[in-house]
């Protein structure tokens, strides 16, 4: 087990090494810079501007600033204390360019726990409907409960999540006023983005649940179970579904980026001040640092999001050792 | 009276490929602490008899088309979803033959004991613990009481189709079906378990269906064979008599398939040519037909019958044959 | 004793029954999914409409329909109108190659013939506002119809590049095993730990620099490259998929079987591997299509998606759904393509599930 | 692994802890994230980037800063001209080169400090510091060595170094501020008035200087931490959420202001922020409304767009062939449908424009040609040039726009018009906003969409003429013209009305013949507000002050009523119904706007 958490340390480690490397050059490479706007600078102003955030530094040194708390600053550690930051490995993400008044690790702190909540409203609606459409379709195809469930749980991928929250929001708001419109607070703002959310994850969720469920129920277990005279509700519960969800748990992980990432729409439609839009105004903006933060972020969210569905796993499945992912 | 009394059993397949006739008009009778051996290649229909029995054939696209099933008075195949769950497992039980696949990996094994007698006795589940591990006890695992918390895997083969025994005989079931309980074992642990069930019937007078591809765990364990062929009984008899004298050719190709220590060590073993026919598209005569030696023109048009052999020793039991080739 | 059962069967014979279980598995495979494909009314459903929705989008300059670029400002969209079936409104004559932009865009050459057909066909006979009008009077039907163009064809285009890169590297990696595997593999964790949205916008900046020469001079069409290049993207679960189908065939009992009788590798490859291989392939189409269609609008949705005047499906739901809110609804603008997109999308999911289930070798003979 | 851990009982105990420890989360996140509604909520529109007034420069800043800050001079809410601010009064020098500034001495800073005149000394200091790195900088240039102290050059270019000692700026005493100009500055008392030259409070900054020597300059703008002299302070700010404002007691004419709290929402989606009005969880929209329902919004009581001192047009890039031809460039003005524009896309009431100078009355002797006539003219401008039928073939012409609804529906309507009525091969091009901004400095365009905002009304059109000079920042065209330089060169000198206002006509009339841009429409305000809510008014710079804004109680609301168009559709007013005003009580309140 300690070996193993090790071993994804190791791999964690080098993984971040390279996505922060490459997105470094890469963001550097983009034209336009965290400063362009409408009104353009004087050269002048341009000058003070960059040189107060170091991007009038060669690429590599900016790279190494980023990187490490290594004293390159002629203002740093010695000198007047007023150096931006300590870079990545001192847990420092930086200042934001583009939000000034925080640094990105403030950004994130802000950010994250509201992400994460409305992800886990999302969890459970995707739950909820993924499993009981997949169960239906599993237990009995191809009768009208089925169709009408897939249905409903194909329709999260079957329109653009933009389209689903405007036709949440007149029918929910407008038409039986039970949500508020928009914002964030109460669980009730939170249960229509999270559906919003939550509903194309449903129907992937539900096709992992029919296909687990129909490789389980074909098991010879199963067909032991019932000589042995369990009732259908018993072998249903503690044979079949135990093992027929095992897909869906290795599915969590990913699911849990898609939600982060894939949130912009349903944050900027919903007023959510989740980490979501950061993701895409970062890129848009060229805010350098705080694009890189939520690249690391991502990076630590989807390795430790693996991590445990790997450890969960072995809770669930006793056959699986913590030999290798 | 019998304790089980199968009467013109058939079971067919709703498939693609048109109608597969798994079982077709078979009948047995099982008394009360007797083994029966029933023998056949794979696909003659032997499990899906005993599946049938207790209602396991899935549907779709399985059906079972027609026949009675007399158990302690009640036709089984008439009864409702929960008459049928009170006998599985508990009045009668079986064995499967992988114990691999046939025990849930993601339980263990106490769980998979106690469940049983806490639905049909409705014990206490520390009562259900207790006798759990008596039960793994009686069936020669050692320190049961450690091994019920173990999961499947963390077993010996030999180990799970003991624990599988433990669980089938929990209940104290009367009939109990194995259906090739020692097919996927080795050669050593297939004689244990063998022992075993032969011991425990013994003990406690279980009747026992043996289903089995295997001739030599038939003479060891059988009072009395049947043998299957496309899904058809083709020869019935004791063990002895259907060892001693095979009738029908299909079995005497079985048995002269088998090497034997006594036989001559360079004699080429003799195969049964062919392959065994598909069930959806059966020749209309006898089904062994396309492969027999004995094969006359008759065989082609119709299905020969089961009958009596004529002749044969009443000490022989039910001695009976489908075979227009038998002669007195 | 054989273990499996096959008790009565003599070594010379496996020969000849792996032959025909080869046979069984090259040919009858897809058969037998056919089948069960027919059988399964949805699916069977789905595909019928998909074909049709296809060829409706290729043939769309074939088809009698106002242009979808022709503005006609009026402060409102207008609504549908069915009881004119249609007019003599197309009157744009087609001589020299600058009058197919009038009523269209840049089109191809093989598009343009087809025009010229039409013309030829209908003259300037057009079918009426069916789906009314958008918010510059250009007709819906009509956008709908050529936007399936867009929508269809990239993603299909996309799919088809994250196909080939994804299976490539997928069987070469499961080919070759050992430490390249392992290597590949992490190289592919990496890919997925780089959040997606972000190699997404590098590429449209790229893409949107400064270059109009390079563009206007080639016939490369930036929103293909740019779909193309997400396509390159998404290879990334389609490689994990087939190099664990891969590996899992390799390590299957008849592949052992037929290289222990002396199959060479080539015939391994394209009689065992390849056929198992593309079914997964097949369904994973079916559903990385709709994820890209999904992806074109959400990239219109921020504004980055594909440019005016050609139009696509996100474009148009972006559209609508800025054209339903309490004040004033202008319904036609969100059904009509909103309704276009959900049952493409729909039927493709249910294509795909039929098709897994047609394809899915546990499932064979059941249905 | 443990076996004990594997053990049924202890793994159902573990993921029923893990299970409570969530929902515990959920309720708790869910609870703590509650603000009671304020007394006023409106869309800013975006996230503000700093609430430090040296660095900033957008809108959705501006609208939080003249709430929390005030400069030495304040806008009149309804004129936009300068009014006493923390500066009581002041005199200027007949040359217009000095202005002394006498402190208002009743105002305070809210942690209860003076504000006096070495505030503003050391703030416009700041301002000027490379460090602090102002992209505004530049609007002090023209104070005496301010140039060189910021960028360590002059005008001309000459390098030197300059002590602030050296610079105009001067607190006398703690009342007095005294500051001296290079040149005169028309609009000088109205930068005084502009959020980036509101004062910083020196104390507070630099005891987070000392407290957080790395972080301080995110530190001191923390709400905690924050010392202001504006009308309200920053009471809560969450990142994409809100900024609430609370009244701020010690402002020095708090019994002026009327509501206790606003709230600032950075609502970017359009329809979201239009949902939000109607549901009534925000009262005031300032734009962010999407197109389509603007003739919807016209009907009603509630939406009464006014002129605004901003102009939309199209740079053409005069360096590249044949856009280097100004009859080309006048032949594309011309058959730009502009009437079609406004009234079909834009449709709040934009007017069309023929000048890049906005709201330009239109000479009635002679006014622009239009339609066919237009369209004719163009066509032998075309042919003059060499082009159309018969002529040279002209070149694909690529509209660069950025990546945005109404853009790219103009550019559309536009690209459609010169195809058909020029026969010019259009090309539309998008680009995310950052690229499209680097193309256009770069000049990497051939035409493209821009828009520029007035930031004084007086002089007003010098906003946009001296955007035009040649190798200005926001030139952008690659255009210049000699006689144009002299000529905004000499505004800037001029004192006297009737002159100035003739130097910039002729300025004017050389951007009309040359047309390094092509003019589309003046822009409206569109402020979508309740009825109810009092003192914010549609101003040509569209500034809003929330220092004079109240609630209206119902017997004002239905005077305000009976004074609009009677044909308008009812809405609810939105607010308190018995109103809100600042304690001097309501006849003041009204009194004074």
């Amino acid at each position: 087990m300690l070996g193993f958490l090790l071993r994804r340390l190791g791999w964690f480690v080098i993984t971040s090494w390279v996505v922060i490397t490459v997105s470094f050059f890469l963001m550097r490479k983009v034209p336009g810079g965290p400063f362009s706007g409408e009104r353009n600078l004087t050269p002048e102003i341009e000058a003070n501007i960059n040189a107060k955030y170091h991007l009038d530094w060669p690429t590599w040194k900016q790279y190494l600033h980023y990187l490490g708390p290594l004293n390159l600053d002629e203002r740093g550690l010695f000198g007047d204390r007023s150096k931006p930051f300590g870079g990545v490995l001192t847990g420092d993400l930086g200042p934001s360019y583009k939000m000034r008044d925080f640094t990105v690790n403030d950004v994130i702190a802000q950010s994250l726990p509201i992400s994460v909540m409305l992800g886990l409203v999302a969890l459970m609606w995707a739950l909820a409907l993924g499993i009981s459409a997949g169960l239906v379709s599993a237990l009995r195809p191809r009768t009208g409960l089925d169709l009408t469930m897939r249905l409903a749980a194909t329709a999260g991928i079957a329109l653009p999540n933009f389209v689903i929250a405007a036709f949440l929001i007149i029918l929910f708001v407008f038409l039986i006023p039970l949500f508020p419109v928009a914002g964030w607070g109460t669980l009730k703002h939170m249960l229509l983005p999270g559906f919003a959310l939550g509903a194309p994850r449903a129907a992937y969720i539900a096709r992992l649940t029919r296909t687990g469920m129909l490789e389980v129920l074909s098991q010879d277990y199963i067909r032991t179970a019932v000589a042995k005279g369990l009732p259908n509700r018993l072998v249903l519960m503690r044979h079949a579904l135990k093992g027929g969800l095992l897909p869906v748990v290795s599915y969590l992980g990913p699911m849990t980026a898609w939600i982060l990432t894939g949130s912009l729409v349903i944050e900027k439609i919903f007023r959510i001040p989740g980490t979501g839009s950061h993701f895409v105004n970062a890129a848009l903006n060229r805010d350098y640092t705080l694009a890189m933060g939520v690249t690391i972020l991502f990076t630590v969210l989807v390795y430790g999001m693996n991590t445990l569905v790997d450890l969960a796993y072995t809770f669930l499945d006793p056959r699986i050792k913590l030999e290798e992912s | 009276m019998a304790l089980l009394d199968v009467r013109d059993l058939s079971v067919r397949f709703e498939t693609h490929q048109g109608t597969v006739r798994a079982v077709e008009r078979v009948s047995f009778r099982l008394e009360r602490g007797e083994t029966l051996g029933i023998v056949g290649e794979s696909g003659s229909g032997k499990s899906v008899t005993c599946l049938a029995i207790l209602g396991l054939i899935p549907s779709p696209p399985g059906v079972v088309e027609s026949g009675a099933v007399d158990f302690d008075g009640r036709d089984l195949l008439k009864l409702s979803a929960a008459e049928l769950r009170h006998v599985r497992g508990n009045e009668i039980s079986m064995i499967f033959q992988d114990p691999m696949t046939s025990l849930n990996p993601l339980l263990t094994v106490a769980r998979q004991l106690t469940e049983v007698l806490e639905i049909h006795e409705g014990v206490s589940h520390r009562e259900a613990r207790k006798r759990a591990a008596a039960a793994l006890g009686d069936v020669g695992i050692p320190h049961p009481e450690a091994r019920l918390d173990a999961y499947p895997h963390e077993l010996s083969g030999g180990m799970r189709q003991r624990a599988m025994i433990a669980m089938a005989l929990l209940c104290e079931p009367v009939v109990l079906f194995a259906d090739e309980p020692t097919t996927a074992l080795d050669v050593t642990i297939q004689a244990q378990i063998l022992e075993l069930m032969g011991e425990l019937q013994r003990k406690r007078g279980t009747a026992i269906v043996l289903i089995t591809h295997d001739l030599g765990v038939v003479a060891g364990m059988a009072d009395r064979v049947h043998v299957m062929y496309a899904g058809r009984l083709v020869e019935t008899g004791t063990t002895h008599a259907l060892f001693a004298a095979p009738q029908h050719p299909y079995t005497r190709g079985l048995l002269e398939s088998v090497p034997t220590l006594t036989g001559d060590p360079d004699a080429e073993l003799h195969s049964i040519d062919g392959q065994p026919p598909d069930l959806a598209a059966l020749p209309s005569g006898c089904a062994f037909a396309p492969r027999c030696e004995l094969v006359v023109d008759g065989c082609r048009s119709a299905v020969p019958p089961l009958e009596p052999v004529p002749g044969a020793d009443p000490a022989a039991g039910d001695r009976r044959a489908a075979c227009f080739e038998v002669k007195p | 004793m054989d273990p499996s059962g096959r008790w009565n069967l003599h070594v010379r014979d496996e020969e000849r029954l792996l032959a025909e279980a080869a046979e069984y598995r090259g040919e009858s495979l897809w058969q037998d999914a056919w089948r069960r494909l027919k059988r399964d009314r949805t699916a069977f459903w789905s595909m019928i409409f998909l074909a049709v929705f296809v060829a409706l989008s290729l043939f769309a300059p074939l088809l009698p329909l106002p242009s979808p670029i022709a503005l006609d400002l009026k402060a409102e969209p207008q609504p549908p109108v069915w009881t004119e079936l249609g007019n003599r409104g197309f009157d744009y004559t087609f001589e020299t190659d600058d009058d197919y932009k009038l009523a269209y865009w840049d089109l191809y050459w093989h598009d343009k013939r087809l025009v010229d057909v039409r013309k030829a066909v209908f003259g300037d006979w057009q079918t009426g506002r069916w789906f009314g009008t958008d918010s510059k009077g250009r007709d819906l039907l009509s956008r709908i119809v050529w936007g399936s163009r867009t929508s269809i064809w990239v993603a299909f285009a996309a799919t088809l590049c994250s196909l080939v890169i994804g299976v490539t590297y997928g069987a070469f990696s499961g080919l070759i095993g050992g430490r390249v595997d392992n290597l590949m593999m992490r190289i592919v964790d990496v890919l997925y730990s780089i959040p997606f949205i972000f190699v997404v916008i590098f590429i449209l900046t790229f893409l949107s620099e400064p270059r109009q020469d390079l563009e206007t001079e080639s016939l490369v069409d930036k929103g293909w490259v740019f779909f193309i290049v997400i396509g390159a993207i998404y290879w990334l679960t389609m490689a994990r998929v087939v190099r664990g189908q891969v590996l899992s065939l390799k390590n299957s009992e008849f592949i052992e079987a037929a290289r222990a009788v002396g199959a060479s590798t080539a015939r391994i490859l394209f009689v065992h591997v390849v056929p198992n291989v593309l079914s997964v392939v097949i369904v994973y189409l079916t559903l990385t299509i709709p994820a890209i269609m999904l992806f074109e609008a959400f990239l219109s949705f921020l504004g980055l998606g594909i440019e005016p005047p050609k139009v696509s499906w996100g474009l148009l739901a972006v559209d609508g759904t800025d054209a339903i809110n309490p004040i004033r609804t202008f319904w036609w603008l969100v059904v009509f393509p909103a309704g276009a997109m959900g049952s493409t999308l729909l039927a493709l999911n249910f294509l795909g599930d039929g098709l897994r289930d047609a394809l899915d070798p546990k499932l064979r003979g059941k249905h | 692994m443990n076996r004990a851990w594997k053990g049924p009982l202890l793994r159902q105990a573990v993921a029923l802890l893990l299970f409570a420890g969530l929902l515990a989360g959920l309720v708790g996140v869910a609870g703590s994230a509650r603000l009671e509604r304020a007394d006023f909520v409106f869309n800013n529109t975006g996230e503000v980037q700093s609430l430090d007034p040296a660095t900033v420069t957008g809108v959705p800043e501006g609208r939080i800063l003249r709430g929390i800050y005030e400069g030495l001079c304040v806008k009149d809410p309804v004129t936009v001209r300068p009014l006493p601010g923390s500066a009581a009064s002041w005199t200027k020098s007949p040359d217009g080169r000095v202005f002394v500034f006498d402190m208002r001495d009743e105002a305070r800073w809210s942690n209860g400090d003076p504000v006096t005149a070495h505030d503003f000394e050391f703030s416009f200091r700041r301002f000027l510091l490379p460090e602090t790195a102002a992209e505004y900088s530049y609007l002090l240039w023209k104070v005496v060595n301010a140039q060189a102290f910021c960028t360590g050059k002059d005008a001309d270019g000459t390098e030197r170094e300059v002590d602030w000692s050296e610079v105009g700026i001067k607190a006398l005493d703690a009342d007095t501020l005294r500051i001296e100009l290079e040149d005169p500055v028309p609009y000088f008392l109205e930068l005084m008035a502009f959020y980036p030259l509101f004062p910083v409070h020196r104390a507070s900054l630099e005891a987070a200087q000392r407290e957080f020597p790395d972080t301080w300059n995110v530190e001191w703008l923390k709400p905690e931490r924050l010392v202001c002299n504006g009308p309200y302070v920053v009471e809560e700010r969450r990142i994409n959420d809100r900024i609430r404002l609370r009244k701020n007691p010690m402002y020095w004419d708090a019994k002026n202001v009327a509501l206790d709290t606003i709230d600032a929402l950075p609502i970017e989606h359009w329809g979201t922020s239009v949902n939000m009005y109607l549901t009534g969880e925000v009262d005031w929209l300032d734009g962010s409304i999407p197109p389509n329902l603007v003739p919807e919004l016209l009907k009603r009581q509630d939406f009464i767009p006014k002129p605004y001192l901003g102009s939309y047009f199209y740079r053409v890039n005069v360096t590249k062939p044949p856009l280097d031809d100004k009859r080309i460039r006048k032949a594309l003005s011309l058959v730009i449908p502009r009437r079609a524009i406004v009234e079909n896309v834009t449709k709040a009431g934009q007017a069309p424009t023929w000048s890049v100078v906005p709201w330009k009355e239109l000479d009635p002797e002679n006014p622009p040609l239009e339609g066919e006539a237009a369209a004719e003219e163009a066509r032998r401008l075309f042919a003059e040039a060499g082009y159309g039928p018969g002529g040279k073939p002209f070149p694909v012409i690529e509209v660069l726009y950025n990546t945005s609804e109404t853009h790219r529906d103009v550019a559309e309507v536009i690209a459609d018009a010169w195809q058909r009525e020029l026969g010019v091969d259009m090309r539309l091009k998008n680009q995310e906003w950052k690229v499209y901004l680097d193309s256009q400095t770069n000049l990497e365009y051939e035409v493209c969409r821009a828009a520029w905002i007035g930031d004084w009304v007086d002089p007003g059109p010098l906003n946009f003429l001296s955007l035009f000079v040649t190798g200005g920042a926001n030139n952008k065209t690659g255009w210049g013209n000699a006689e144009y330089d002299r000529l905004i060169a000499e505004i800037g000198l001029e004192q006297d009305p009737a002159k100035l206002e003739q130097l910039m006509l002729d300025a004017e009339a050389i951007l009309l013949e040359e047309y390094p841009v092509l003019p589309i429409y003046s822009y409206v305000t569109q402020n979508l507000i309740k009825p109810r809510f009092g003192g914010l008014h549609g101003n040509m710079l569209n500034e809003h002050f929330p220092k004079f804004w109240y609630w209206m109680d119902d017997e004002e609301l239905a005077e305000k009523l009976a004074d609009l168009p009677p044909d308008l559709q009812e809405v609810p007013p939105g607010g308190p119904s018995g109103g809100k005003y600042a304690p001097v009580g309501r006849a003041r309140q009204i009194g004074r706007n």
